[in-house]
């Protein structure tokens, strides 16, 4: 922080009715002190960073509002779109699918796992390429149910 | 965490609880020139503590370990520390941990060649390492036929007694029915006991004092072995009263050389769960060591054993000893031999599963100073009830003669759905008198907030002047409850 | 944190009454003040940890608004209210004392270490038991300053 | 923290980091009946992780202990863990843990009767042993007259040249003036060092490579030493050049008998502070150690000292061994010798500060396996400026083979008055090479969060060609900065 900063800093501080404040880095510690003003607004504190399980949460939540399902591995094993190498995919970008329909295949020791759909809709994303292994649970694509 | 970042990016796992590894790159790279890989990578097929025990010993050798986890495990401490971990299923263990399938599919699709069971879920399942074998993955245990022998108690008892180890009286045989269990009774007396064909650990077993309770107890016994085991065979044992738990380490290559590493004094028991562990026994003197262990090793050799196991035995007042059964994999209480012998047995393990010959002869294993394993459990220490949740405050103890294999670190959450083991608290000291001293310095300076914990039973234990004097049997913790 | 975060954090507060905003992570201290009633009572959250510290801080405050003062030992040693056996103390609850005035002996290595009072002001409270062992730092008087 | 409730109410002062013990009564009362007090309480005049390690041992022993902390010091390990705890001054050294009527005025007012220096601070204070002597306190070390003997390194070399214990060539006297050094100078040859007589660990040394140097070296070295040390005095040395910095542990007991616990190797130092040390020495062979251990000892029974130490030796590449100087007290890297022998030091100096006797002859100590130890310091792993705060995270690692000796817990704030070591990692295993792995594995878990530390230095020592080959002196560390 130089000179030039500052002054930008105090140009802002002065546009306000701030009288204090204080930032320290990194990631820690802000304070800020205004002079009294009145407003009937209600205040929210968010506490920082609660990390990995409040994020996921966030997102489900926004999945639950949008139409965005996903369909994910119901097993590990290697992911294959389409019924044999020559074969085209079960389903492309765009595809629309019903519920139950076959969507890939999940080899796992040698046996070719269909799987379904759960949603009638369109693909609107295909997370994993062809012939990649996958874990249980892992996400396949995406499907915008009308 | 997505597998394949993972796969591609297996030298960046390494990273601890709760933040970023700060770190170069990690051993291999530098290392890889002069590097012996026995296994290409090694899946780790368990959880917990064991895990990570495993994994530590892998880390030591140089070998990658892969992890598996089931969805409630996501954060536990064997996920961070393997090279690489995979979602193998939901938090119920049949559809994960006990999912040979899904384990199996794991192995091919990380690429690994190798399969550690750890202790529990599928350690002693012959099916599961039959798999394995025609998978051509290599099972880290004793091959599936030994399994298979020892699983069934009555196979596993006309081995030893094949083998020259003393047995209890027996009825040597599955008895059909009630009459026959009947015969047998009048030879072996009473009281004695009815035990399941598979059963083992001290599940499936009937206790019987009278000739009058003998039939309802014969069929009870049936019904209940059915059940648990999908095997009503059971046979009759003499009972043996108030006796020590004594067991064998033993450790056998795939080049024919076996040798024992003396015993571990199980006694204090809950429910035929071993809680305390202990190394030499207080009871068990250079002669009787010397002949449980040339049995151990007798019946080993006779069965073709390979990798590290332990042979139970219950050992009565006159100092009798008797084969009660094989467990044919690493033991929780490992360490306490670990401790005594300086010879690391999950090392042994995995060498030896790689063709390996044992660098030891019996003439160089010395057993020095005393070891106590305390099993930490997430419990009531009055109700024994399971208390599973997060740990919000850890403190561990350390110093001299003090060493902790845990799976827990601050912020971890316990989760409900598998055993209730959480820690082993091991010492290590020149005498018994120290090593119960150490201990309780030890257990008292261990703290672990946010779930219950059986801490304060260890302490009374280790406080107890029986405990203190040695006088110690399969009963011995009643008293506590 | 740069002036755009500052600017966009000012223009949340803008919106709300809050004069005194502090936050600190990771997962550590919030603290707010809002304008509300004219009584000076703030909202403080206190998230936990920093104890011993915080508290001190509070106490020495609280010390330094009240007139009461507190002697405190200068070393380790044996606490005695007067120089001999049976000599009468050197104060007495309700005594008067200046500001150099012996106030009691602390024995230490056999040698008597006279305290002297660094108040002017009525002696309110007495701390210590005569003939206790004290240790550096504790508390032996408190002292009503006029 | 009342002092008078902690002395009412010894036992219950056994808490915890952060939060309330929840056992019972201590093991004091229980043991009331059988123990044996060897002192009524034992003053533990230091601070951090050899306080603690303190502690420990007296727990270990049923001996009752008093920490003494300076003001910011309250929250500290060692307070928590002591029975007992007595604040001694304000923050700076000098006032608080240097101060020695403080500690005797501590002493007399918590009724102790023995008093444990620890290492630094005044452990090697000739004027704090003889003040306990003369006040009928057992000072837990030897004697003062035996500290002042080996504080002076002219009167220590002349004591190890009398019992027959090698030294380099050097000017056998103090020397007064500038036309003295040049006579010596020209016997013992360039370069040379000039040392002063009350220095020591590696403070007050000039290297001088010429004559034309040797006059102005001579002046500053004299200034220097009164200034550091309040006397003037020095002396010349022959240099070594790039030596190995190797010691020998020994006890000895106040019956005259005596044993060494084999060697230390220490020669990865920073500016004269060890990092890192292992036991065995990759140099040292069976023969030598027996040399140089039978050396020591001829020292140790020449002076009469009693309780443990160190002599000190330089190797150089030849394997010729020349007496350095003697440490007359416990020292920071006393566990490596714990692990590798089986012995607790810190018990043994306090039973022969109670006048037992060895319970050990040479004949009886077997060193088992190799073992290192890491100083992991609070400071910046490339500036290696100190980096006091507060702990925010923790994970200390544990399992086999593994070690930790340290005060920290998480939530605890590093001070900044005083010493940067904060944690001492310690492992044992069959092999160097074995050794090495396990230190890298257990540094690689290490995460201590909020302040910065050398860890990353280690890892990569542990990493480096020439520390894994053992090719070490006391220059090796100056290519890591």
């Amino acid at each position: 922080m130089d000179l030039k900063d500052i002054k930008a800093l105090y140009r802002f501080l002065k546009s306000t009715d701030i009288v204090e404040l204080e930032v320290e880095d990194s990631r820690g510690r802000v304070r800020v002190k205004r002079a009294e003003a009145v407003s009937e607004e209600a205040v929210r504190i968010v506490t920082p960073a609660a990390p990995v399980e409040e994020k996921k949460e966030r997102e489900e939540a926004k999945e639950e509002k949008s139409n965005i399902k996903t369909i994910t591995s119901p097993m590990v094993g290697t992911f294959y779109r389409a019924p044999s190498p020559d074969a085209p995919p079960f389903v492309e970008l765009g595809s629309k699918v019903k519920s139950g329909q076959v969507v890939c295949i999940i080899e796992a020791m040698k046996i070719m796992n269909e799987v379904e759909s759960e949603f009638t809709g369109k693909v609107v994303a295909v997370l994993v390429e062809n012939g990649q292994p996958v874990e249980y649970g892992e996400p396949l694509f995406n499907v915008e149910v009308e | 965490m997505k597998l394949k970042e993972q796969l591609l990016g297996m030298t960046d796992r390494r990273s601890g609880p709760g933040f970023v590894f700060f770190s170069g790159p990690c051993c291999y790279s530098f290392f890889s020139e002069e590097r012996f890989f026995m296994f290409n990578k090694i899946l780790v097929a368990n959880r917990g503590e064991i895990a990570v025990r495993i994994i530590r010993a892998c880390s030591e050798l140089d070998e990658r370990t892969v992890a598996v986890f089931s969805e409630v495990d996501r954060e536990s401490l064997h996920v961070k520390f393997a090279d690489g971990a995979i979602c193998i299923g939901p938090a119920k263990s049949s559809e994960s941990y006990l999912n040979i399938s899904s384990l199996i599919s794991a192995v091919e699709v990380v690429d690994a060649d190798a399969v550690h069971p750890g202790y529990g879920f599928l350690a002693e399942s012959a099916a599961f390492a039959e798999v394995c074998e025609n998978s051509g993955i290599k099972f880290i245990g004793p091959s599936s036929h030994v399994i298979r022998l020892m699983g069934n108690k009555i196979l596993a008892k006309k081995e030893a007694e094949k083998a020259g180890v003393p047995v209890l009286p027996w009825s040597e045989r599955p008895l059909k029915d009630e009459k026959e269990a009947i015969e047998v009774s009048r030879e072996i007396g009473f009281p004695l006991i009815i035990k399941a064909a598979s059963g083992g650990g001290g599940k499936g077993m009937k206790l019987v004092h009278t000739q009058a309770s003998l039939g309802s107890a014969f069929h009870m016994a049936r019904r209940e072995a059915l059940g648990a085991f999908g095997d009503a065979e059971v046979f009759i044992e003499r009972y043996c009263e108030r006796p020590r738990h004594v067991e064998i380490q033993v450790v056998a290559d795939e080049h024919g050389n076996v040798i024992h590493l003396g015993e571990r004094e199980c006694s204090i028991q809950r429910r035929h769960q071993k809680i305390i562990e202990e190394s030499p026994s207080p009871v068990v003197d250079e002669e009787l060591r010397k002949k449980m262990g040339e049995a151990a090793v007798r019946l080993v050799k006779a069965i073709g054993y390979t990798s590290v196991g332990t042979v139970e035995f219950l050992v009565d007042k006159d100092k009798n000893f008797y084969f009660m059964e094989m467990n044919t994999r690493i033991q929780v209480e490992h360490p306490i031999t670990e401790m005594v012998t300086g010879i690391d047995l999950v090392k042994e393990q995995i060498k030896i599963a790689a063709g390996r010959r044992l660098s030891l002869k019996q003439s160089d294993v010395r057993m020095k100073g005393h070891s106590i394993e305390c099993r930490i459990n997430a419990e009531d220490p009055k109700t024994f009830a399971p208390s599973p949740g997060r740990i919000t405050e850890l403190y561990v103890p350390g110093g001299p003669g003090v060493r902790v294999d845990t799976a827990i670190y601050c912020g971890y959450t316990v989760p409900a759905h598998y055993d209730s083991l959480i820690a082993k608290l091991v010492v290590h000291a020149e005498t018994r008198g120290d090593a119960i001293k150490r201990m309780t310095r030890a257990l008292e300076e261990f703290r672990i907030g946010g779930i219950k914990t059986n801490i304060p039973l260890h302490i009374e234990v280790m406080k107890d002047h029986d405990f203190i004097a040695g006088n110690i049997n399969i009963d011995f913790l009643s008293r506590f409850s």
